[in-house]
Order: structure tokens, then C-alpha cells, then sequence
């Protein structure tokens, strides 16, 4: 097996993530699906970070990761405070910049 | 470096603006009287400028010049020629005028009314506006014009839709919404006219390299820049088309019946007598100066238009039935005259259309100032609610009846002058089109006198039995303004002294020479 | 793994890991999608995560498939574990569509987008690979090491920063400033008898004969269940259950019951509905 | 000598700005310090006209030069003044009788309210006339041109709360406009054929100019003097003008400004000898409304009105002698300043009548007034002999010659024109008779107003009657004094040249040819109006008559074509306007309000819509980049 398998299935996880973002509109599930798509980048890159032969691709992921967290948090906190204004957790129904 | 005496003349209602706008809504009056005084500072500037100005010098003169901004070659340049004197001091002659005009008009209503007028910032938006036509006037560079050229239709904007008539025949809201529609319209033209000159502008960096009046004159003449025709007629067609808006010519000029007849008679004043000229100013200096071969090209239609705007404005003026839309279809009319000056392409043509400018600011500020005047008193705009007027306030009466002699074109009173320079000009070019022009004439004194017939004589309608005559703030108003009429009327020399070596260098421009008169080309 | 320079295949154990889990992965991934709960959703979405780090493992990122596990699935997914506490574990999504044509759209372009890249992927000729041996010569942590502090040392900073950021900003976004003193118990009871609308406490909830959890509406003589009986969070998440017609479908079944005992005929045979439950 | 003819103008000039400026303060000494100003300069004229009196008859000319008045490259109009033989008479004549009826007015208006205006307006109507006669280039005159017209404007509206004289006003003005339009086009043509258009330089390049141009000038020249002289078809304002105190009517509608047109004409002699076609369009102009005037003024019940259809007849004379070239011109002035005595003499008498009984202007309720105004009916008696052209009296002189030279001008065209003046002068006997009739003899017929007021018919005061007699006298003297010697002819022919015709009727025969004329129209005015009684309402008349009292339909045709039309005209474009110019701006407006209407629906508020979009777009990039690579 070439490694090049893993930058397919990563293709596929982001797809399926990009779809999922489309899809739901849980926001907590959305948030989700935007984390499976970074890690589907992840997994490229440390993929790549073989195919190359450095770990450049691994330090990019690592950024990854830290942003990642940092999103998450941030994210995680509107969604609350949203749900606390709104009670409820539906991206569609934040579709006023307005309560 | 000698004291920039042009900078400081439009830094200094630009100033007094901020400095208006800065104080205390408590003394509201405080604002007013700080706003005449600086008018007037920016007053004696401009005499200063008209003494200084030496008409027999450089084409250009008190320049100043700066780099702006290097990497596009912007540069910070003014200079002034008769032309731009004659119209400085027009603009700074009319503006105390305004504002004393104007003193009441941005008054809090009285009680019991929803909206709010904040008096500070009708006056500062006059200085700023004040501010900005006298930097267009005096702008050497194209890009610093068209910045002023634009800026000023914020503050023109909000004097129009903030600033309406006192009372008003359908109630509060219907004037809002008027006023909005009307301040809107002004703004979208405006703005059109402006995005089309912005694209010629871009379009002038292209093929000149720099945006300098003098820069782009010495280059053509040395030959080191060449316009290719079709671009040279594309880029006149981008400047005039924002020109012919601002001025405004037929079928450019829908805007200018509704921001006059929605905004208070001394905003009408400052949109039509000042604010416009700088448009058939531009036309003068910007087009047939940058353009010569592309103006001459296209002075047919546009001498056409004009000729549409003289006759078709008189028409619609005639069938107004409200005051300030009368007078707005009486200033198409005239700028018809001015536009018809300019691209006659003659001294005498050229010179009447300047000399038009001026007189046709003053006139038009004589009439409508009093007309603002009458209105306020009955709070109505229509003709057909005044009646014997003259019965009641003679002096009210007496002045409108001369502003409206202005407005027909009295021999003896200064917009004579100019417009008979005007048609001699045409007609020595092209005959037809002056003859035409003529009619103008008489429709001019049709609409006036019918206006004066059917507001000043006839039974005192009960409504105006109790009317006051004018005031002595009024009074102050007109009277400096008739007297200038006259004079101008009587001793026009002064200002054709300024205004002639200019429009020589105009003419030189375009490359024209005035026809020679036939018994003298017969010999 | 060899420390050769140009490698064409992995080892056979590794094609099969890959094979196996990388079908898990998948069914995570699309699970995470299409639970209609946050919970089996979050669930899913930790599995694929720790397959993955078996993958990064697998590829020579030591240290990053063990900040996988350890951070990512361990913190992170906690995290999202928690707010889905907190905004309601049993709120089930729906998952049908309420804006027209968004299923097909996104289906339309998550297919096409997976086939291009797909596509782009497989036209790219990646057929050799380094391997991480030689990168990986020092020690995989201390070739990270080295390199986020020389090449990427600001970006690391930045990181840095942005983490507080975040932190301070989540911290931000969920507090809530309390502009007045809290009412102190004395003022709540005297508000309480001023409005005069429910002087003694809120009744408990549950229907005590069978159920005394929270989230049971505690009934009505006339067997209606009362809203008030139920914590407000509750009732604005819609989490209350109704259990009415249980409890009298129960006591039917049990009368039912001693009906046969006692061999009598049934009175009414059907189960009792609620006229709202009947009508639909 | 010649710094005083500015003071000519300045003495009016001033009356008028300190009466019109000064306010209320000057309500009780107005009229005396108008009249006095107007004396003045009727006292400079005086002096001046004796100081040319010694000079040789070549060197009667005296040029002012004030400033230069607009010195465009190519352009230059001075304010100059030219006194010569031509402007002295008018000078004269302008402020003389001008003074004159200062002086009447001062008795007339005395219980109006506005006086101290009105004299002040006439104090710039005076400046104004002066001004129009005195200017050295045509550009000036354009200047008292129009100023004659806004005095006029001011001077018929002057009762301004009466609707009828306010439309009035408006009216005159408007015609006149028509009018002056031709003169600014004349000048501009001047201008483009000699570059300049002062009187010298245009009169002495004359003959190198084109004839089509000097037609195309003269035919400019003469619409301008058909505005202002109300010749047809620009004679519609005069009717209407007599909406104006009668004072006005006497100076302005009668005996200075409406002969302003016979003034530009005899002063662009010049220009008119070299366009004989013009000319002939000048003598057809003047014949036609010779009559028109004169047919007018037989029907018209308003003792003003018929005087004005009398002056647009006397004034037909003028402009036909005018035509007629250097035969006629002096006669034109000489009819012109005789019948600026009489007429305004007989104006002056009708505003005495009219003063004496409550404002009537209906011949038909005066009669037998002659024993309770004596003096008025004296006045207006010699008046009346000397228009119809009673031998002695002063119209007998000016008439005759002005026949004469039509006569004179030879062939066809001769006959026609002298025929048709011939005519004329037995319809003015006849009309003229009619009034003296129906005025002052015959029976009283008023009867009292709508308060019940009885007029009391009485003899106006002194400073009223003496300007009469004065005029009277005048009337009288005035045309003996002219012919005999050619005293006239001899004056003014250094100006306008010359010429005696070959007339194919002796002087005698035509003499005699009037006579029988005037003692037809007088028969049959006494046939009809002195025999038997006058109707108090007037019957309902021929075909004719009835057109004529509506001024032979020309409100009518006015009306309907002019007025009716452009209204239809302007209200038509007011819609243009609002619909098709706005409407496009507005539909273009509406179109890009309903496009974005449309385009706004995409911005559904929707984050998963938005991320789809962006997701496409994604998509589509690498596709775009996947293409790239591939070509």
C-alpha cells in the first residue's frame, strides 16, 4: 500500500465533514463536522509531513490542533450564550444579526 | 514660501464649520452668529484674493503646490484665474447672505413637533459646503477637484433632506418623505455623474501620468503627449457628463425642481447658485482646457442641448404652480444660457457665460431668498394661495418684483449684461440656434411676470391681509443684493476686466478664434 | 521501518490497519454526520479521532497521535461532551430539511468536491515516499521541538496569544454581568406575595404513585399534567415527559386485569388516548 | 455743452430712486419732487436745444462718452449720449409734455394713496425715454427700450388690485417682449455684419453690407418698432394698456413711448434707404394699422379706448411716412410731435371728464357735458380739430404732408398707400366727431352708480386744466408753426436727409381731397350721433362693428392660438417631464430596486446557505486550478 491511501481517506473525511456542515443544523453537531474536517487536514499533512520526508507537516498540524482548540472554545462559548438567549442550538435560527 | 492665501480661504470656513458644529446645543445662536462672522472672515479673504489677483498676469496665479500623494502623482495644487476669482468671490459674497437668510430656518419647531433640527449643524453644513466649492474653484489638479467635486454632495445631502420648509400644505410626514426622495434623487445623480468622472479621471492618469492642469498643458504642448482621438473624446464625455449633471442640462436636470422645491429657500440658493456653478465652471477650465479637440467635437450637441434646456426650462417654468419649482425650471433655463456660452466657443460667448455665473448666482439669490421669505410668511408654496400681496407688504413685493426683472433679463440689471453676451456669442457662430435661444427671452418674462401677477397684484386674498413686511434682517439680505444687480447691470467693467485674459488662455485652449465680422472680412 | 530514502509500498500489517480502520474512520465520520443525537454524534466522532491517531501513529507523528488522544479526544471532545450537557442531552435533532434545496445543494457539492479532490489526488503522481525515519532520527519529539522553536517560533508565540484570546473571549462570551444585586430571599417572597399569583412553593413534580423524576409533570385531579410542576430549564428545552396516559392506561390495564379474574365483560375495550393523540 | 446731456437722464433718474427708495417720508413732497425733476430737465433740454439753435446745422451733434459699459475681447458698448436735431426734438417733446402732465397728475392722483409712487414712476419712464432717444449705439437704446416698457409695466398695472390691470400690465409687457426680441436680434446681426452696433460705425458701413442682411436687420428693426408702437400684429397691448391712470395713457400710450417705433425707424434711415423691401413692409405695416386703428377706434363705447385706437391710427401715419424714406421721414417726426400735443391733450381732457364724473369711462352715459366743464371741452375741442385735420390746426399740416409723400412714393404702390391714408383720415374725422358728440354734446345720460352716488360733473382743478390749455395751445400753433418756412424740415434734414417726391396729384388737389374726406366722416357722425339721441346701451351693431369692438378679434386669435396653445404646450411638457425625462431615471431606479429585490432573497439569513455557496465556490476553484493543470 502506497501512503497516498491516506490523503484519499483524508479527502473523504473532509467531504463527509464539508456535507455535515451543510447538513445539520445542531450547532454543537456542526461544530462537530468542522472538527472532523480539520483533523481530516491533519491527517494529510502528517501524510505529507512521510511523503516528504520532514516534519514540517507535522508542526503545521500542530498549529492545527492549538487553532483548533482555540475555535472550539470560542465556539463552544457562542453556542452557549446563543442558547441562552435563544434556548435553542439551531444554526438556522440565528438567521437575524438580530434577537 | 509666500502665505497660502487660497488654502486659507477654504480652510477657513472649513474651520468655522467644525468649530460651528462644536457648540453647545444651549447656544444655538451663539452657532449662528459664529457662522456669519466666519462667512464674512471668508469674505474678506476673497477680496483679498480679488485684490491680489492681477488680471493682466500668469494664467494661473497665488499658486500653491504640494505633493500629495508621490506614487499616483496627486499633487495638493491650487491656482486661480479670472474665472475662478470672478466665482470665489460670488460664492463668498452669497454665503453670508444665506446665512443670514437661513437665520431662522433651522430654528428648533415649536413644541409638539417630532422632529429635531439641530441648528448648529444646518450652519456648518453651509460653511463646509462653502468650504469645498471654493477649494473646487480653485483645485489645479484634477484629482483634487474631483475629491471636493464629490465631497460636497455629503453635506448638500443633508442640508436637503435634514432641512425642509417650516410648514408644509400635506403635514410632517408627506415633507419627510418627500424631502428624503428629493435629497436622495440629488444624491443618486450626483453620484452617478461623479463615478463616470472618476473612471475619466482614472482613465486621464492612464494616458497622462499625472493629474496637473499645468503639468498636462505643457506636455500637449511640447509634444510629449499625444491623445489618440477616441480616447481624448471618451475621457471629455466621462468630465462633461458629471458637469452636465451638476450644472444641469436637459435631460440631466429632474433632480434640481425637487431639491430646490424640498429644501428651504437659502439651501435652494446655495444648490443653484453656487453648488451648480461649479459644474459649468468645471466646463470651462477641466473640459475645453484638458479636451480642446474632443470639445470642439462634440459642441454641436451640446450647444443642442442647451438650446433644449433654454427653451424646454422656460416652458416648464411656465406651468409651475409652485414657487420654487418655478424658479428651479427658470435656472435650467439659464444654465441652458451658460452651457450655451461656454461651448459657443467665442469671446463674447464665453466671457457672458462667466459674467452668467455671477449674475445669474446673485439674481437668482435676490429672487429666491425673497420668495423664501414670502413663503415662510404664509407657509405655502403654491401660486394660486397668494393674491395682493403687493397691497400689504410693498418692500416684500418691490423686491421679488425686481429679483423676477433679474430673472427676465432687464436690461439695466447685471443678468442683462451677461445674457446678451451670451446670444451675440452664439448667434456670431452659429445664428439659428441664437435666434432660437432668443425665445427664451420672452418665455422668461412670461413665467415671471404670470408668477408676479398672480402672487403680488390682484385682491388681497384673506390669508395674506395680515402679512408683515419684510424685516430689517431681511431687508439686510436683499438689499445688498439688488444694489449688486444693479451695479453689475449699470458697471459690469470690474468683473469683465478679470474675467477677459481668461478667457483668452480658454480660447486659446480650444484653438478658436472669434468669426470676423462680415464688412470687415469683405475688405 | 527502514531508514531508506524511496519507498514505494508500507508494510503489509500496515495496509491492513489501514484497510480496517480506516473503514471505522468512515462509518465515524458518517455516524457523526447522521445521528440524529449530539451525544451518539460526539461518540462517533471520538472514535474516528482515536483512529486517526492510530494513523498519525502509524505515519512516524508520534508525538501528534498521542496529543490526539490526550487532547483532542480526551479535552476537546469533552468539552463538546459538556455543552452538549448543557444544552440538552436528549434534544434530538431533526433531520429534516427546512431550507428548500440545501440537502440536494450540499449533497451535490460535497460529491462533487470529494470527486475533484479525489481526482486531484490521484492525478498527482505521489508514487515514491521519504519516510519519516530520517526526520525522525532524533527522536520524533525533539525534531518537533526543534523546529517549532527555531523556524516556527512566532508563529508558536502567536499561538500563544491567540490561546488567551480565545480563553478570555470564551470567558467573555458566557459570563454574565450582573447589573443589579441579587435579590435576596426575603425580597423574592416578598415580590412573591405582591403578585399574589403563587404565594405557597411550586408543586413538586412527579406523579408519585409511579414516577418522581424530575422531568415528569406531576398531574392534575383531573389527570391533566401541570406545566408548573417542572423545573423552567426543562420546559423550554421541551424535555418534559407525559406520562398521563400511561398512568391511567396503566390503571385501565390493571382494572382490565381484574375484570378477567373476576370474569367480567370489558367495559370499553380500547386503550384510552388523549383527544390530541386520538385526532392525529 | 455736452456734459449736461447727462444730466437730461440723471434729473429724472434721481426723482425716481428717491421717490420709489425713500419711503413713506417723502409721501407729502413725492409729487412735487417729481414734477420738479422733470422740469429740470425739461429746463436742460432747453438750454441745450438753444445751444445747438447757434451752432452751424453740420455741427449740431454732441457726443458724450460716459464709461465704457461692457468691453468684451471684440465686444465694446459704451455708455454714450448723441444729441443731435433727431434725439433734441424728442428730448423736448419728452420732457415738455412729459413736465405737462406732471403737473396734471399732480391734481389727478391726488386722492390716491400711492401717489408719491406713481411719480416716481414716472420720473423713471421719463429717464428711461431719455435714455431710449439720447443713446449713441443701439445697445443703449435696448437699455431705455426696455426700461420704457417696465415703466409702462409698472405705469398700467399702477392700480394693481384690479385683476383687469394687472393682466393688462402683464400684456404689454409680453407683446413688447415679442417686440424687443427683434431689436436684440437686429443687434446681434449688426454685430456679426459691421462688428459693432453704435450708430456710427453701423450707418457708415451700410454699403458694405449685403442687402439680404440689411433687409433681414430692417424687418428686425421694424417688428421691434411694431411692439412698441403697437402696430399690427403686435398692436394687441395698446387696448388693454388704458387699464392705466389716464395721465399715463397721455404721456406713455399717446405721446412719447409708443412713437419710440417711428423713432428707430427714422433713426436707421440709414439702414432703411439701402432695404427697399423693408421699407415697403414698413408702409404696408403702417397702412394696415392706419386703418385697423382707425376702425377700432369708431366702435369702441370707452372714450380711452377709442383714443387708443386713435393713437394706434396716428401712429399708422408715422410709421407709414417712415416707410416711405427720405420723403417721409421728417413728416413722421413732425406728425409725431403735433400729435403728441393734441393727443395728449385730448387724453388729458378725457381724464378730466373721467375725473369729473366718478371714474366713467363710457361715452355712452357722458353727454352734454360741455356747460359743466368749459374749460375741458375748449381744450379737447381745439384738440379734436386738430387730429381730424382742421385747416390751420396743427394735424392739417402734418397729415396733409404725410398723403402727400404716400402719393409721392409713385406707381401702384403710391396710389394704394395714399388712398388708404386718404380713407383713413375720413374714418378719424368720423370716429374723432363721435366722441366730441357723445361726450360734451347731446343730452346728460349718467345715471348714478351701484352706491346710489349721483356724479356731480365739474370743472377739474387749475393745476390740471392749465397743462390742458398749454397743450391746447399746442394743438393749435404747433403745425403752423412747423410748415411755415419749412422750419422743421430745415431742422431735422441734416439727420435724416431729404427728398421731394414727384407726386402725380398736386399739393392743392390733395388738399382738396382731404377736405371732402374729414366733411364726409364729420357728416356722418352728426348723421348719426349728433342728430338724434344716443342709446344708453349700445345696440347690437353690423358684423363689423361688433368685431370691431373686440378689437377686430385679435384677443380672440391671441387667445386661442397663443394662449390656449401654450398652455396646452407647457402643461403637456410639465407632464413630459414628470413621466418620460423623470421616468426613465425612475424606472431605471425601480429596475435595479427590483433586481436586488430579487437577489436579496439568496441573502436568506441562513448560515448553511451561505456555506454552501462558499463551499461551491470551493468546489469550483479547484476545479478551475484541476482544469488549469490539465490544458
Amino acid at each position: 500500500m502506497n501512503p497516498v491511501n491516506y490523503l484519499y481517506l483524508a479527502a473523504l473525511l473532509f467531504t463527509i465533514g464539508a456535507t455535515g456542515v451543510l447538513i445539520r443544523r445542531n450547532a454543537i453537531v456542526v461544530f462537530m463536522c468542522v472538527e472532523l474536517m480539520l483533523n481530516a487536514c491533519n491527517l494529510a499533512f502528517v501524510t505529507f509531513s512521510r511523503l516528504h520526508g520532514n516534519l514540517d507537516g507535522q508542526v503545521i498540524a500542530f498549529f492545527t490542533m492549538v487553532v483548533a482548540a482555540a475555535e472550539v472554545v470560542v465556539g463552544l462559548a457562542i453556542i452557549v450564550s446563543l442558547f441562552r438567549t435563544r434556548h435553542s442550538a439551531s444554526v438556522d435560527d440565528a438567521s437575524l444579526m438580530k434577537l | 514660501m509666500s502665505f497660502p492665501l487660497l488654502t486659507a480661504t477654504a480652510a477657513l470656513p472649513a474651520l468655522g464649520a467644525v468649530a460651528t458644529a462644536a457648540v453647545p446645543a444651549a447656544r444655538r445662536s451663539a452657532a449662528k452668529w459664529l457662522a456669519l462672522l466666519v462667512s464674512l472672515g471668508t469674505l474678506a479673504l476673497a477680496i483679498v484674493v480679488l485684490v491680489r489677483f492681477d488680471p493682466g498676469g500668469a494664467r494661473y496665479q497665488l499658486t500653491e503646490s504640494h505633493s500629495w500623494i508621490r506614487d499616483f502623482g496627486v499633487r495638493y495644487e491650487l491656482g486661480v484665474d479670472g474665472i475662478g476669482v470672478a466665482l470665489i468671490a460670488l460664492t463668498a459674497v452669497l454665503i453670508p447672505f444665506i446665512i443670514l437668510a437661513g437665520w431662522h430656518d433651522a430654528d428648533p419647531l415649536e413644541t409638539g413637533s417630532r422632529r429635531w433640527r439641530p441648528t448648529q449643524g444646518f450652519f456648518a453644513l453651509i460653511l463646509a459646503v462653502e468650504a469645498m466649492v471654493l477649494i473646487s474653484f480653485e483645485a489645479t489638479d484634477v484629482f483634487v477637484f474631483y475629491i471636493f467635486f464629490e465631497a460636497m454632495l455629503i453635506p448638500m445631502y443633508f442640508l436637503i433632506g435634514g432641512f425642509g420648509d417650516r410648514a408644509h400644505a400635506q403635514g410632517e410626514e408627506a415633507a419627510a418623505t418627500q424631502r428624503s426622495y428629493a435629497a436622495v434623487k440629488f444624491l443618486l445623480y450626483n453620484l452617478v455623474g461623479g463615478l463616470i468622472m472618476l473612471a475619466a479621471v482614472i482613465g486621464l492618469y492612464v494616458v497622462a501620468g499625472n493629474f496637473s492642469l499645468q503639468q498636462i498643458a505643457e506636455a500637449r504642448a511640447n509634444g510629449s503627449l499625444h491623445m489618440a482621438t477616441g480616447t481624448e473624446r471618451w475621457l471629455f464625455l466621462g468630465f462633461f457628463f458629471a458637469f452636465a449633471v451638476k450644472a444641469p442640462l436637459w435631460p440631466l436636470h429632474t433632480w434640481l425642481p425637487n431639491a430646490m422645491q424640498e429644501s428651504t429657500a437659502p439651501v435652494a440658493v446655495l444648490i443653484t447658485a453656487v453648488v451648480d456653478k461649479v459644474g459649468t465652471f468645471a466646463m470651462l477650465r477641466f473640459c475645453l482646457g484638458l479636451f480642446p479637440e474632443a470639445s470642439r467635437w462634440a459642441t454641436p450637441v451640446i450647444l443642442v442641448l442647451a438650446l433644449i434646456s433654454i427653451v424646454y426650462g422656460a416652458l416648464l417654468a411656465v406651468g409651475q404652480r409652485d414657487i420654487k419649482r418655478l424658479v428651479a425650471y427658470a435656472s435650467i433655463s439659464h444654465f441652458g444660457f451658460i452651457v450655451m456660452g461656454i461651448f459657443a466657443m467665442t469671446s463674447q460667448g464665453q466671457s457672458g457665460a462667466t459674467l452668467y455665473m455671477v449674475n445669474h448666482g446673485i439674481s437668482t439669490a435676490a429672487l429666491m431668498l425673497v420668495a423664501g421669505f414670502l413663503i415662510s410668511r404664509r407657509g405655502s408654496r403654491l401660486i394660486a394661495d397668494y393674491g395682493g400681496v403687493q397691497k400689504v407688504a410693498p418692500v416684500l413685493a418691490g423686491t421679488f418684483l425686481i429679483g423676477g426683472l433679474a430673472t427676465l433679463s432687464l436690461p439695466g440689471l447685471a443678468p442683462f449684461v451677461s445674457e446678451f453676451l451670451v446670444l451675440v456669442g452664439t448667434f456670431t457662430r452659429y445664428p439659428v440656434i441664437g435666434i432660437i435661444a432668443t425665445f427664451g427671452i420672452v418665455l422668461a418674462a412670461l413665467y415671471t411676470l404670470v408668477l408676479y401677477q398672480r402672487t403680488m397684484t390682484g385682491p388681497v386674498r384673506p390669508e395674506v391681509s395680515k402679512m408683515p413686511d419684510l424685516r430689517v434682517r431681511e431687508v439686510l439680505v436683499v438689499a445688498p443684493l439688488i444694489v449688486l444687480l444693479i451695479f453689475l447691470g449699470v458697471y459690469p467693467k470690474p468683473v469683465t476686466n478679470i474675467v477677459n485674459p481668461a478667457v483668452k488662455h480658454t480660447m486659446s485652449d480650444v484653438q478658436k478664434k472669434d468669426p470676423k465680422p462680415e464688412v470687415e472680412a469683405a475688405k | 521501518m527502514s531508514a531508506q530514502l524511496a519507498a514505494y509500498t508500507t508494510s503489509t500489517g500496515e495496509a491492513f490497519q489501514f484497510w480496517v480502520l480506516g473503514t471505522v474512520a468512515v462509518i465515524g465520520a458518517l455516524c457523526t454526520v447522521f445521528m440524529r443525537k449530539a451525544v451518539h454524534s460526539a461518540l462517533s466522532l471520538a472514535g474516528t479521532m482515536i483512529v486517526l491517531a492510530v494513523f498519525y501513529l502509524a505515519n512516524g507523528a508520534y508525538f501528534l497521535g498521542v496529543v490526539q488522544i490526550v487532547v483532542y479526544t480526551g479535552a476537546i471532545m469533552m468539552l463538546f461532551l459538556f455543552v452538549v450537557m448543557l444544552v440538552g442531552v436528549t434534544a434530538a435533532d431533526s433531520l429534516k430539511e427546512t431550507i428548500r434545496g440545501q440537502r440536494l445543494l450540499a449533497l451535490l457539492c460535497g460529491v462533487g468536491f470529494g470527486v475533484l479532490l479525489l481526482a486531484g489526488i490521484a492525478n498527482a503522481s505521489l508514487k515514491d515516499f521519504a519516510g519519516t525515519g530520517q526526520a525522525n532520527a532524533n527522536g520524533n519529539v525533539e525534531g518537533l521541538a526543534a523546529l517549532i522553536f527555531t523556524k516556527y517560533v512566532f508563529a508558536f508565540e502567536i499561538t500563544g496569544a491567540l490561546l488567551i484570546t480565545a480563553a478570555v473571549g470564551a470567558m467573555v462570551l458566557t459570563h454574565r454581568e450582573r447589573t443589579e444585586r441579587a435579590r435576596t430571599q426575603r425580597e423574592l417572597a416578598e415580590q412573591r406575595v405582591r403578585e399574589g399569583k403563587h404565594v405557597p412553593p411550586l408543586p413538586a413534580p412527579g406523579v408519585y404513585a409511579r414516577h418522581n423524576a424530575v422531568d415528569i409533570a406531576g398531574l392534575l385531579p383531573d389527570g391533566t399534567p401541570s406545566e408548573l410542576t417542572v423545573s423552567r430549564t426543562l420546559r423550554e428545552r421541551g424535555q418534559i415527559r407525559d406520562v398521563s396516559t400511561q398512568a391511567i392506561n396503566d390503571l385501565r390495564a390493571l382494572e382490565q386485569r381484574s375484570e378477567d379474574r373476576l370474569e367480567r365483560t370489558p367495559i370499553e375495550p380500547e386503550t384510552f388516548k388523549r383527544p390530541e393523540e386520538a385526532s392525529k | 455743452m455736452e456734459k449736461l446731456i447727462a444730466l437730461l437722464i440723471a434729473a429724472p433718474l434721481l426723482g425716481a430712486v428717491v421717490l420709489l427708495v425713500g419711503g413713506r417720508r417723502l409721501d407729502r413732497v413725492g409729487h412735487w419732487v417729481g414734477t420738479l425733476l422733470s422740469t429740470a430737465s425739461f429746463v436742460v433740454g432747453v438750454f441745450l436745444f438753444a445751444d445747438l439753435l447757434g451752432r452751424n446745422a453740420e455741427h449740431r451733434t454732441l457726443i458724450q462718452h460716459l464709461w465704457t459699459w461692457i468691453p468684451v475681447e471684440g465686444f465694446q458698448a459704451d455708455v454714450t449720449f448723441r444729441l443731435d436735431q433727431l434725439s433734441m426734438t424728442f428730448v423736448l417733446l419728452i420732457t415738455g409734455v412729459g413736465s405737462l402732465i406732471h403737473l396734471y397728475s399732480v391734481g389727478y392722483m391726488e386722492h390716491d394713496e400711492r401717489r408719491r409712487r406713481f411719480f416716481g414712476y414716472l420720473n423713471l419712464f421719463l429717464a428711461a425715454m431719455l435714455l431710449l432717444v439720447l443713446a449713441d449705439n443701439y445697445l443703449l437704446l435696448y437699455v431705455g427700450w426696455e426700461g420704457v416698457g417696465l415703466a409702462s409695466y409698472l405705469l398700467i398695472g399702477f392700480w394693481q388690485h384690479k385683476p383687469s390691470a394687472a393682466t393688462a400690465a402683464k400684456k404689454a409687457f409680453l407683446v413688447n417682449r415679442v417686440g424687443d426680441m427683434g431689436l436684440s436680434i437686429a443687434i446681434m446681426l449688426m454685430f456679426t455684419t459691421f462688428g459693432s452696433f453704435a450708430f456710427g460705425p453701423v450707418f457708415g458701413h451700410v454699403d458694405g453690407a449685403t442687402e439680404g442682411k440689411l433687409t433681414a436687420i430692417g424687418l428686425l428693426l421694424l417688428l421691434a418698432a411694431c411692439g412698441k408702437s403697437a402696430q399690427v400684429p403686435l398692436q394687441s397691448w395698446l387696448g388693454d394698456a388704458m387699464e392705466g391712470p389716464t395721465p399715463v395713457s397721455a404721456l406713455i400710450h399717446a405721446a412719447t413711448m409708443v412713437t419710440a417705433g417711428v423713432y428707430l425707424i427714422v433713426r436707421s434711415a440709414a439702414v432703411f434707404n439701402a432695404a427697399p423691401d423693408a421699407q415697403l413692409v414698413v408702409t404696408v405695416v403702417g397702412t394696415v394699422t392706419l386703418l385697423f386703428g382707425a376702425i377700432v377706434g369708431c366702435a369702441k363705447d370707452d372714450i380711452k379706448k377709442a383714443l387708443a385706437g386713435s393713437t394706434m391710427s396716428q401712429i399708422g401715419y408715422m410709421v407709414l411716412a417712415a416707410g416711405l424714406g427720405p420723403i417721409g421721414y421728417v413728416f413722421a417726426i413732425m406728425h409725431l410731435v403735433t400729435h403728441g400735443f393734441f393727443k395728449a391733450g385730448l387724453f388729458l381732457g378725457a381724464g378730466s371728464v373721467m375725473h369729473g364724473m366718478n371714474d366713467e369711462v363710457d361715452m355712452r352715459k357722458f353727454g352734454g357735458l360741455r356747460k359743466y366743464m368749459p374749460v375741458t371741452f375748449i381744450t379737447f375741442g381745439l384738440g379734436y380739430l386738430a387730429i381730424i385735420g382742421f385747416p390751420g390746426l396743427s394735424g392739417f399740416f402734418s397729415k396733409d404732408k404725410i398723403i402727400e409723400a404716400a402719393f409721392a412714393k409713385g406707381g401702384t404702390e403710391g396710389w394704394i398707400l395714399g388712398g388708404a391714408a386718404l380713407v383713413g383720415a375720413a374714418i378719424t374725422a368720423f370716429y374723432m366727431t363721435r366722441v366730441m358728440l357723445m361726450t360734451f354734446f347731446g343730452e346728460k345720460r349718467w345715471q348714478p352708480d351701484e352706491n346710489g352716488a349721483e356724479p356731480h360733473p365739474h370743472e377739474s382743478p387749475k393745476v390740471m386744466t392749465i397743462p390742458m390749455i398749454v397743450l391746447a395751445v399746442g394743438s393749435v400753433f404747433g403745425g403752423a408753426f412747423f410748415s411755415i418756412g419749412d422750419r422743421f424740415l430745415k431742422w431735422l434734414e441734416p439727420v435724416t436727409g431729404h427728398s421731394e417726391g414727384h407726386s402725380p396729384v398736386s399739393a392743392g388737389e390733395i388738399t382738396i381731397a382731404t377736405m371732402a374726406c374729414l366733411v364726409i366722416g364729420v357728416g356722418i357722425a352728426w348723421a348719426q350721433y349728433g342728430r338724434r339721441p344716443v342709446p344708453a346701451v349700445a345696440p347690437r351693431g353690423s358684423l363689423l362693428t361688433r368685431a370691431a369692438r373686440r378689437d377686430l378679434l385679435q384677443d380672440d386669435f391671441n387667445h386661442v392660438v397663443l394662449v390656449r396653445g401654450g398652455e396646452h404646450l407647457t402643461r403637456s411638457l410639465v407632464y413630459v417631464d414628470h413621466t418620460l425625462v423623470d421616468g426613465v431615471v425612475n424606472g431605471t431606479a425601480a429596475g435595479f430596486g427590483g433586481l436586488s429585490g430579487r437577489l436579496r432573497r439568496l441573502q436568506n439569513g441562513f448560515a448553511r446557505s451561505y456555506a454552501v455557496s462558499m463551499f461551491g465556490g470551493a468546489a469550483l476553484l479547484v476545479a478551475a486550478t484541476l482544469l488549469m493543470r490539465a490544458v
